[in-house]
């Protein structure tokens, strides 16, 4: 299982499909960064298929005044959640 | 909006696309703005796509203490920048509304966004 | 677990250095072994010895000065990728005939190679970019 | 293209993402691939995104001498990287074949992207 | 009359939706750096309302080889082209 | 006409300085005159004083200098921009406790100031960003 992290939103930057095309499915996905946007409500359909393993940083919603607004099937995590999640992956890939 | 009032607003207009936070952009340009104001420019903002979250009420500095652009962006008043314009498409894209913003804006369709460059003598886009 | 980052946005410029820097105190608190953290690309710029970042701002250099001295984690600067920006020791400087030098110890130019030696050897490498 | 190569392809995935002369990602990505190589590493190279316009055959030094990449994925053969994975959407949103490029390459469907990701112990994205 | 320069892919970012959201309709759009894909046959489409206003950088689209490729609806102009634009245009504003 | 140029983009990492400089040539060439190029955000990377570019390359800093030996262009580097990336000439090396300094003459730093008034006095102002 690969962890991918995402630093673009999906407004700005066609980069998240081609993190969605490389991701195997168990992988997971996690927003980091100006990413984050990404788990807004309006935004998430983007990444569809990956209930249960879409993430997003934190202190990154938190710093953008997101935290509130994130949709409900997004899991978010800090910093700590994230080191979690890099012991858990095998590798990780980021997109940017 | 009145469209008069767009190009009639200034000799500077400064665009801003990117979040706070991500990148130093939106400070860069916010500084732009500044200084073209303290040097008694008149200046109007344009947040356009991703800028627009530059606006979101909630913001707060980041993990590492990195203060972000809010304190800027509640100065502006102090330096007589109060056109603050922004796309109204990129609000409706990420499901926001103007009250969930810090600041008063003024939300512009395309074809007032396109007067609005062509009103200013000088547009920097950041 | 051994870990190493890779770099690669400039200070303020992007987040990146701050994402790395996060990322490393809450590896660290979890009881990893932060070994490497390589620069390349733009990261290269983290690394500049005159950056006098505004006094509100974290200190970037500093941050990652003391991984080195409280963790022993090495702060490698790609060559190749600093001499096209500007980044030298005083060895390279002199090599190139520039007087003075703009690399930050314990900041330290190294090859690529070590960048693929981290990514294979250590348990785990995550990278942070512009 | 064999499933089964992807998955026994080497130790070194670089993903190129970006166009010759833009910026410097494709510069910097091949490097790290020559580097590993020369230090004996197996290095497969997968072009996604933009990345395919690098392998576009008629490209040339830039207008002010900009040698591009061209020269140096003339020279990836010498150093033994011969598994030249492509995007095949990539190379269909831009009208191109393979027939098109410098080097021969393997196109990949989105599965075997990820079995791609998921047979090289690292993998580094550019 | 504004002269627009975009130096990003379509396929990669989304700022060319926003620089056309901001042109008028005489305003002028020259593709340059890494824009200039955008002058493909099958990538030019993102550009459909600009005929004879879309305009590349012939220097850009040489150097990546795409100088023969490029849709017949689109401007080529070299460096001293691009100057000229830029006498015509009022002002010039560049998305990236 | 008077020209000024705003190059964001850093040397190597980005082909907006190469755009910049060649769109200059060509302003030149058409009798045009080159006032101002004025460096900000990671622009200000392009006046490091010890980049050591590789040799089959073209050298951009001598390109810019070309540009105000031959027409008197300035070269202008937002001195905010440039502190908090380590671009220091030797006045401000010294304001901030610094040892030597890391910017190329004929580059000079200067306000931010100047870039709106660059943009307004002068006919045309065209950006070129990473």
């Amino acid at each position: 299982m690969i962890l991918h992290t995402l630093n673009r939103s999906p407004t700005e930057s066609r980069v998240y499909r081609q993190a969605l095309a490389a991701m195997g499915p168990d992988d997971r996905l996690l927003l980091i960064e100006d990413g984050v946007q990404g788990a807004l409500p309006s935004l998430v359909r983007h990444f569809g298929e990956l209930e249960g393993r879409l993430f997003a940083l934190r202190e990154d919603l938190e710093a953008r005044g997101l935290a509130g607004r994130c949709a409900a099937e997004v899991l978010v995590v800090d910093a700590d959640g994230f080191v979690a999640l890099t012991e858990e992956a095998d590798k990780t890939v980021s997109w940017f | 909006m009145q469209h008069d009032s767009v190009e009639t607003a200034g000799e500077l207009l400064i665009i801003l696309r990117h979040a706070p936070h991500g990148s130093s952009w939106l400070r860069e340009g916010l500084d732009a703005a500044l200084v073209a104001a303290a040097f008694g420019r008149q200046v109007t903002l344009l947040f356009c796509g991703e800028g627009v979250t530059a606006l979101v009420a909630e913001q707060t500095a980041g993990p590492l203490g990195q203060k972000g652009t809010q304190p800027t962006l509640e100065m502006l008043a102090m330096y007589d920048i109060d056109t603050l314009l922004v796309d109204q498409q990129a609000l409706d894209e990420r499901g926001l509304t103007a009250a969930d913003l810090l600041l008063p804006v003024r939300p512009l369709a395309p074809p007032q966004l396109a007067a609005a460059l062509a009103a200013h003598p000088l547009v920097l886009n950041f | 677990m051994r870990y190493a980052l890779l770099v690669q946005g400039g200070p303020y410029s992007h987040q990146a250095a701050h994402s790395a820097l996060r990322f490393a105190e809450a590896a660290i608190a979890r009881g990893h072994h932060l070994e490497t953290v390589f620069f390349y690309h733009d990261g290269v710029y983290n690394a500049a010895r005159l950056a006098a970042p505004p006094q509100d701002e974290p200190h970037l250099v500093d941050g990652f000065r003391s991984l080195h001295e409280a963790h022993g984690t090495q702060l490698k600067v790609c060559i190749a990728a600093g001499l096209r920006r500007g980044l030298l020791d005083e060895r390279e400087a002199a090599r190139h005939g520039k007087q003075g030098h703009s690399l930050e110890a314990p900041f330290e130019l190294t090859g690529l190679g070590q960048l693929i030696d981290a990514g294979l050897s250590h348990d785990r490498l995550i990278t942070f970019s512009p």
